[in-house]
């Protein structure tokens, strides 16, 4: 998926429901029936560590609520998260946490990085002796979204776009080399 | 096959309460000791429900002391872990060659 | 099979709670030592979202240094913003028009609602009820997008500039603000029912943490946890800013010193905050919405150091400037710090489930406390 | 008497339970309280505010215009470095050489929609845009450039 | 007590003490040796009271490392500037931290932050920074780090 | 009409006829087998569902809409979520223990069913210690707990499961106690004669203050045992993370998962039966033509309609309250509950002597 | 069905079990690192012992609950006879209540039920 | 073979299978485990017996309680993790054959011996006889004395368990 198709008020947008002639929803492989519950079904894990912060748990709350998506609400444990929603400045004291909380998630995992600061260190890029440049220096990261902070809708649709990465397929070998 | 019944349980019983005796000489950890003790009680019971069954049915003597046995088996196992306990908080071992020798 | 650092002599027990933990509202670690269940030693490690910020405000001009506060603590970002462009007004001596004035007060207390919003919604998360979390968003919401129309953002709002404010007031600001201060007074009733009248809630908040007066302004506290120990320090009240002398608020002051005392400040708080608002809505006086200022802000050269209250007690500023464009050294007396400092001494005796409530009822924005 | 505050206090903490869970059973059948937007769903009704900062972008007319100079007051207000401004120099029909943009570069990853730019430029040429799906799998796509391809400055402005 | 007040009042006590003008408090210098003689009569002494200590902080003048001590007075609402300008080479200073409680944090982050040295600090260890820091303090003015730092 | 014992009689009926007896005790065997396994699913897939659906509307907010209609699927995606997601076991953990942990929770509820009256005559095991069995069972369920915090070699897991066990063999006493008060009335530890002394009207009906009260603690006592909110100390999420279950992941979690959701249900038809009268449809003394009208409706209906409107309480305690700390936890226990419940049962017993109840 | 109903829940339990845990361990792929295996503490690295020494504390409620439960079993046959059996029933168990409720107000008084 | 019969030897390989692995594992908290389940056989014992009541006494005293009371000692005295020291080989071998050659003279004796076959009538060991031989309804004397007496038993190891665990003061040296 590119960014054009995403970005445009298509009719097919990702996360709109659609309604098959039967009412059902017609899954043909195994695979697809996998890509499916775990696309539907990401745990986050409760990873916030500045400003950005709030506006997850914003889209977390009554307004926004992502657990129409199936996003539950957070675990705490990386042990049963399949998504860590970096959501925040990461610093070079956090890196080699944020390391381990991702090696110690159960696969599949999930990154996306949310705002300024996870993509790139944002505010903080010039100038500053301890922040990290961007998450992906440390960890793999599935999608990026843009913004400082991004808003509610914005990281939502991060999600639907991380769902529909998923229901694209990752094929075993990918997940191993860890895309 | 047999088709189990007294003797078979009096079987059971007996291997177990030797093997609790076993236990009970070859482990120094008071723990272990406890609870090769359990098994002991245990094929006691056994045995008294096992007789109540099949030899004095006509009374629940034994299903009683089976109780009395239960419960008493409670109140050692309390008072001797509490006393296994105390030794460990004292001696910070709970073996028992440690604590004989520690003692003097 | 294990080393023994972990556990002490007498069985004690040392345990990591952060840098991710849900209790911690971002990256505290704290490292606990425990006895049984009771905490018998708690040493903050800070650091995990340390980003130079002072270093950083250094090499940034008088206008884009106010950026970087509204990311400190970013649930008073209003309010940070407001103390860094009071320090530049009275520096340069600008003159700032009674309406931005009264603009800023306004959105300085909306903050402080929102702020105190989030702190109830999420204290009472820690303490393990999540129905009031997302209610607190209910009227959070509201307040943001109040703020969205006007300032362009919901959290970070970058809004007010040396000499006024970037932009004026949305047309339908009063309208709004006048719909949210009629449901918040009616939902404020709600919390007590659903949280602070909750006996589950009492018995987990009284006698909780408890800090006295003397033991509080030695640790430095300030704001509604000083205020919760009965000692009056409403910056508001000793060094008004813009409009505050004109409006009438009472300083909330509680006596117990423990976590249901400072929870009640926090509460009455927001009543407050709404009877500020109040008075001040419906005489928003006309005028400019910002003063003229040179293209180019240079400070005198000089020491100036700027308080403001936010939602988490008092913000100090402090500019060394040696007459340039950027600030010689920038130092952010940051509340949550010295609030921190005083969790040790308020945590010990108690159990790991005090430790959540004193440090809900701390407020602890951790971005504000490592800068 | 030990007795009887026993009871009052089973009793009150009892009653305390109950209003809360009469005012969580208000919410649980009173579903017009519900303030939940269907974020993809309402993407057709969604408005956002007008001054919602979520981009920067150049406005260009129909002709392809823009109203950027190339002044680089924006890069300098930028506190963060997310505007590049990489200028050329045009020849005017007068045969005049002239600055202007190459191409104005810019950061989404790294832009904090702060408006100090936009209030920067003298000539108005960038704003805020209310776009707000910025998700990409990929970063290098966050970084725009803001003047379309083959685009030239509106006429009049200096 | 008005600023003119307290200078009378501080030059009293202290005959030694220097004044920094230009303020907008009462800025009073002193010498590192003298600030435990300063301090606790600052907190204990009832005229003054200064029992809250609102930031503690330094600045790196490149030449020296100035200590800068905000205080305070609950009761009288007064405030005072401390100044004490230590050897850039080796600074070192008393802590403060028994007469405010809220100085060990703080100080810990000057410890940190500029490498000032707090003599008699019950725990003066990295607060912030990394364990294992190694290097310049970050907030000094000649501070350099080539890999983290990108210069705009 | 059509119930379920009649249908189960009719295929015992039709499995005589065709096979011998032998298999047809394995066909029976298997069939029960399956039928409790999907049962157990299906009940934990409805669960989840309910509780997301109850917690998200009590939030002001929509809950799972998406996944399916109206969100049906969604407790579906996740269970295949989970069964595809990494299991994983730690490395200082004893692998063992820590594999069986998750088992042994499951079968210790799959064991609970079996006394559980879902219909009129409809049991799986008829036994005639209903009650003391269950309170026998579900007590095993603490060493699974224990048994995964130990081996998990994490210290809030550790932490977690000590505490919970702390807390359930607290609560096991006065859940006992205010079980035994129905049994002081009816006289039998077996369910159905219990449900059967319901025929002029429920417990809770009939049973004056005493049972009021023996029914609040029992439902207190009860929620504190499944570990549930406002008692989820063991899990206590801000406090140790995810407690005794930190270091589980996939299906392994999953089941714990699963049996936490099914012990809910169990001990609310134990509530059901005990309190509420089972399947017993509603009955007003003597009131025969009423008493007719309520039998059309099918007793499997009754049984599970009251077990779920204890399931909505209980999910409702859980969204209305915060957290109790531990030692609030076991105060509440051991100065209020049990006292209570001890002075409730000579209460009780009086008045059955008296035969004051209806 | 009877007490084999028993055996038939069991094989079921472990069978779900089993057979969600074999599928699982035959669909799922999973990657290996160093740190995936160390115990989760916060993303921090563990500090000593995990199998620590506990507190007395913990033993005392087991304690007490045991001594407890061991009484409350003796209720059940007393409890089903109870109503038939009358006053006399009552008295016992008044008897058997004063007892334990004077263990239990020892306890209380010892401290042991409280939580450290 | 009938059904009972699968499933006696079943149950009594459980016992003592577990039994054996509870006295010979060297983890302490897997004896433990193991123990519990020896118990639990024992309980299913009494459930095949048709011994409900006792079978559930079993479970709720033995599982319930007296094996989580010794999982929380095994906590309390830090041992968890350890292996236990292996038993000196002399020791062990010296054990078995002696517990081997009792268990072989006791069985002879037991097998020698004929017992008197089951008695004409036999009464239902369900709760409610319990219940009324308990209080000694039916059949004259009764249990009721002895279980206020173990009821003080129990009373007096409460106290006396307090008093010793709480016991903080070391003993010198
Ligand atoms: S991107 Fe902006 S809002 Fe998000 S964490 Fe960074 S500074 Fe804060
Ligand atoms: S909005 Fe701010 S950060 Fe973004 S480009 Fe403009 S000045 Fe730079
Ligand atoms: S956008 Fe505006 S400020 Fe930036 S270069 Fe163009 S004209 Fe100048």
């Amino acid at each position: 998926m590119d960014l054009t198709t995403t970005n445009k008020a298509t009719d097919n947008f990702p996360g709109q429901i659609h309604e098959l002639p039967g009412g059902g929803i017609v899954l043909s492989k195994l695979d697809d029936i996998i890509n499916w519950a775990r696309s539907n079904s990401l745990w986050p894990l409760t990873f916030a560590t500045s400003c950005c912060g709030i506006e997850y748990m914003s889209t977390a709350g009554a307004k926004y609520d992502f657990s129409r998506f199936g996003f539950k609400v957070a675990r705490a444990s990386p042990r049963q998260a399949d998504v860590i929603i970096i959501a925040g400045t990461i610093v070079n004291k956090m890196a080699p946490v944020l390391k381990r909380l991702y090696d110690q998630m159960g696969d599949p995992k999930y990154v996306i990085a949310m705002g300024a600061c996870a993509i790139s260190g944002g505010p903080f890029f010039y100038n500053t002796y301890s922040v990290v440049k961007g998450a992906d220096h440390i960890i793999p990261v599935d999608v990026y979204v843009a913004g400082c902070p991004p808003r509610p809708e914005a990281l939502l649709h991060a999600l639907i776009s991380l769902q529909e990465k998923i229901k694209m397929g990752l094929t075993k070998e990918q997940i191993k080399a860890g895309s | 096959m047999m088709q189990p019944g007294l003797y078979q349980l009096l079987f059971i019983s007996t291997a177990l309460f030797f093997i609790g005796v076993y236990g009970f000489f070859t482990r120094r950890n008071l723990i272990t000791m406890l609870m090769s003790i359990e098994l002991l009680l245990n094929s006691v019971n056994l045995n008294f429900i096992a007789f109540n069954k099949y030899v004095w049915a006509d009374k629940l003597n034994g299903l009683f002391f089976t109780i009395f046995v239960i419960v008493i088996a409670a109140a050692e196992a309390a008072v001797a872990i509490a006393i296994i306990i105390n030794l460990y908080r004292n001696y910070q071992s709970i073996d028992v060659d440690k604590v004989e020798e520690m003692k003097y | 099979m294990v080393e023994e650092i972990g556990t002490t002599q007498d069985g004690d027990l040392i345990i990591n709670v952060g840098p991710q933990h849900p209790a911690t509202h971002g990256v505290l670690h704290l490292v606990i030592t425990l006895h049984g269940e009771t905490i018998k030693k708690v040493e903050p490690h800070l650091g995990y979202i340390h980003r130079s910020i002072e270093k950083m405000c250094e090499s940034l001009t008088y206008r884009q240094f106010i950026y970087v506060t509204s990311r400190m603590d970013y649930l008073s970002s209003h309010i940070n913003n407001h103390g860094c462009a009071l320090l530049v007004e009275r520096a340069m001596q600008i003159e700032v028009p009674a309406r931005a004035q009264v603009i800023r007060v306004l959105m300085d207390e909306l903050t402080r609602i929102a702020s105190h919003e989030l702190w109830w919604g999420a204290m009472a998360m820690d303490l393990g009820a999540f129905t009031p979390f997302f209610h607190a968003f209910r009227e959070r919401e509201m307040i943001n997008e109040i703020m969205e129309d006007t300032c362009g953002a919901r959290l970070t709002m970058n809004y007010m500039v040396p000499g006024g404010v970037q932009e004026d007031i949305h047309p339908d600001f009063v309208r709004k603000v006048k719909e949210f201060i009629a449901l918040f007074k009616r939902k404020v009733d709600e919390y007590d029912e659903m949280v602070t009248d909750n006996i589950i809630f009492r018995k987990r908040m009284e006698n909780v943490g408890v800090i006295s007066a003397a033991d509080a302004i030695s640790y430095g506290l300030s704001g509604p946890s000083l205020r919760g120990s009965g000692v009056s320090c409403d910056v508001r009240k000793y060094y008004p800013y813009d409009v505050y002398n004109q409006v009438q608020f009472e300083e909330i002051i509680e006596t117990g010193g423990d976590s249901l005392a400072r929870y009640m400040v926090r509460i009455r708080e927001m009543k407050q905050s709404i009877s500020i608002i109040e008075q001040l809505l419906d005489g928003i006086p006309d005028g400019d919405f910002c003063a003229k200022t040179k293209a180019v802000i240079k400070l005198p050269k000089g020491e100036f150091y700027q308080r403001v209250e936010t939602a988490r007690g008092e913000l100090g500023i402090y500019v060394v400037s040696e007459g340039a464009t950027t600030p010689y050294r920038i130092k952010f007396r940051s509340p949550g710090f010295s609030n921190l400092s005083a969790l040790d001494h308020m945590a010990r005796g108690s159990k790991i489930g005090d430790l959540v409530a004193m440090m809900g009822t701390l407020d602890l924005v951790i971005p504000d406390i490592d800068r | 008497m030990y007795l009887v505050n026993y009871i009052k206090e089973v009793l009150s903490a009892l009653r305390s339970l109950l209003i809360g869970m009469r005012r969580t059973l208000f919410y649980f059948t009173h579903h017009k309280e519900i303030i939940t937007e269907q974020y993809p769903d309402n993407r057709a009704t969604l408005k956002l505010a007008d001054r919602f900062k979520g981009e920067v972008v150049m406005p260009h007319n129909e002709n392809n215009e823009h109203r950027c100079t190339g002044c680089t007051a924006c890069e300098l207000a930028c506190p963060n470095g997310t505007i590049k401004v990489i200028t050329k120099f045009d020849i005017t029909p007068e045969g005049k050489k002239k600055k202007a943009i190459d191409k104005l570069v810019y950061h989404l990853e790294l832009c904090t929609m702060c408006n100090l730019c936009v209030y920067a430029c003298p000539s108005d040429a960038i704003k805020m845009a209310q776009t707000f799906e910025h998700s990409v799998f990929d970063r290098n796509q966050l970084t725009k450039v803001l003047n379309f391809p083959d685009s030239k400055i509106m006429d009049g402005v200096e | 007590m008005s600023n003119e007040e307290l200078k009378a009042k501080l030059s009293e006590l202290i005959p030694t003490a220097t004044f920094e003008e230009g303020g907008e408090w009462t800025t009073l210098l002193i010498e590192p040796k003298a600030l435990m003689e300063v301090m606790p009569l600052m907190r204990n002494d009832v005229a003054f009271n200064m029992d809250y200590l609102f930031c503690l902080t330094a600045v790196d003048w490149k030449t020296h490392i100035t200590m800068v001590y905000h205080l305070t007075s609950t009761t009288y609402r007064h405030n005072l500037v401390i100044k004490s300008k230590l050897d850039k080479s080796k600074p070192e200073i008393e802590t403060v931290c028994l007469i405010w409680r809220s100085a060990e944090f703080l100080e810990r982050e000057v410890y940190e932050l500029f490498g000032v040295n707090f003599i008699n600090h019950p725990d003066l260890r990295l607060l912030i920074l990394p364990d294992g820091w190694e290097g310049k303090n970050p907030l000094l003015k000649d501070f350099d780090d080539p890999i983290n730092m990108i210069k705009l | 009409m059509w119930s379920i014992s009649k249908i189960a009689s009719l295929v015992h009926e039709w499995l005589s006829n065709t096979f011998s007896a032998t298999w047809v005790t394995v066909f029976e065997m298997v069939i029960a087998g399956v039928l409790v396994i999907s049962l157990f699913a299906v009940l934990g897939l409805i669960l989840v569902m309910m509780e997301r659906k109850v917690s998200a509307w009590i939030q002001i907010r929509l809950g799972p809409n998406r996944v399916g209609p109206k969100g049906m699927f969604q407790s579906a995606a996740d269970t295949v979520k989970l069964l595809v997601k990494e299991g994983m076991t730690p490395n200082g953990a004893d692998k063992l223990l820590f594999n069986v942990a998750p088992f042994l929770a499951i079968v210790v509820s799959m064991l609970l069913m079996a006394p559980l009256a879902f219909a009129k005559d409809f049991t799986l095991w008829d036994i005639n210690i209903g009650v003391l069995y269950v309170s026998a069972i579900s007590s095993v369920s603490v060493i699974s707990i224990l048994m995964a915090g130990w081996a998990s070699n994490n210290k809030y897991s550790l932490m977690g499961a000590m505490r919970s066990g702390a807390q359930i063999v607290s609560y096991e006493l006065s859940a006992g106690l205010s079980i035994m008060a129905i049994v002081v009335l009816t006289g039998s530890l077996n369910f159905n004669d219990i449900i059967l002394s319901q025929a002029d009207g429920w417990w809770i009906f009939k049973g004056h203050l005493p049972i009021w009260i023996a029914f609040i603690v029992f439902l207190i006592a009860v929620t504190a045992e499944t570990n549930r909110a406002p008692f989820d100390l063991a899990e206590a999420e801000s406090e140790l993370t995810a407690g005794f279950h930190t270091e589980y992941s996939g299906m392994k979690f999953a089941l714990f998962f699963l049996a936490e959701y099914v012990n809910v249900f169990i001990v609310c038809a134990i509530g059901a039966t005990l309190f509420l009268g089972g399947w017993m449809p509603f009955h007003i003394g003597h009131w025969d033509g009423f008493n007719h009208i309520m039998d059309f409706i099918p007793s499997s209906l009754w049984f599970f309609g009251k077990t779920f409107f204890l399931i909505f309480l209980i999910m409702w305690f859980r969204w209305s309250f915060p957290r109790l700390r531990i030692d609030q936890l076991l105060n509440l226990e051991w100065k209020y509950l049990l006292p209570i419940s001890m002075v409730n049962i000579l209460l009780v017993t009086a008045m059955a002597i008296l035969k004051w109840h209806f | 069905m009877g007490a084999s109903s028993m055996i038939v829940l069991i094989l079921a339990g472990l069978a779900f079990a089993g057979i969600a845990i074999l599928v699982a361990k035959i669909v799922t792929t999973n990657t290996t690192n160093a740190q995936k295996g160390e115990p989760y503490e916060c993303g921090i690295p563990t500090n000593g012992k995990t199998w620590i020494q506990l507190n007395v504390g913990y033993y005392l409620f087991a304690l007490i609950f045991l001594i407890f439960d061991v009484e409350l079993v003796f209720l059940y046959p007393w409890a089903v006879v109870a109503q038939k059996v009358g006053w006399l029933a009552f008295i016992e168990v008044t008897i058997f209540f004063a007892i334990l409720f004077f263990g239990f107000l020892y306890a209380h008084k010892k401290g042991a039920l409280k939580w450290i | 073979m009938s059904g009972s019969t699968i499933l006696f030897y079943m149950l009594a390989g459980l016992i003592l299978g577990s039994g054996l692995l509870s006295v010979t594992t060297r983890q302490l908290f897997r004896a433990a485990i193991y123990l519990l389940f020896s118990l639990i056989g024992m309980a299913g014992m009494y459930f095949w017996m048709e011994y409900d009541f006792i079978a559930a006494v079993q479970i709720v005293v033995y599982v319930g309680g007296i094996t989580v009371l010794i999982i929380f000692s095994i906590f309390l005295t830090q041992q968890a993790g350890e292996l236990l020291p292996q038993a000196k080989f002399s020791r062990s071998l010296f054990s078995a054959l002696a517990s081997f050659c009792a268990f072989a003279l006791v069985m002879i004796q037991i097998l020698g011996h004929t017992f008197p076959t089951k008695t004409a009538t036999t009464v239902d060991p369900n709760v409610k006889n319990i219940g009324y031989q308990m209080l000694g309804v039916n059949s004259g004397g009764g249990y009721a004395l002895p279980f206020e007496v173990v009821s003080m038993l129990l009373l007096a190891a409460l106290v006396g368990c307090i008093i010793i665990a709480l016991n903080q003061k070391p003993i010198k040296k």
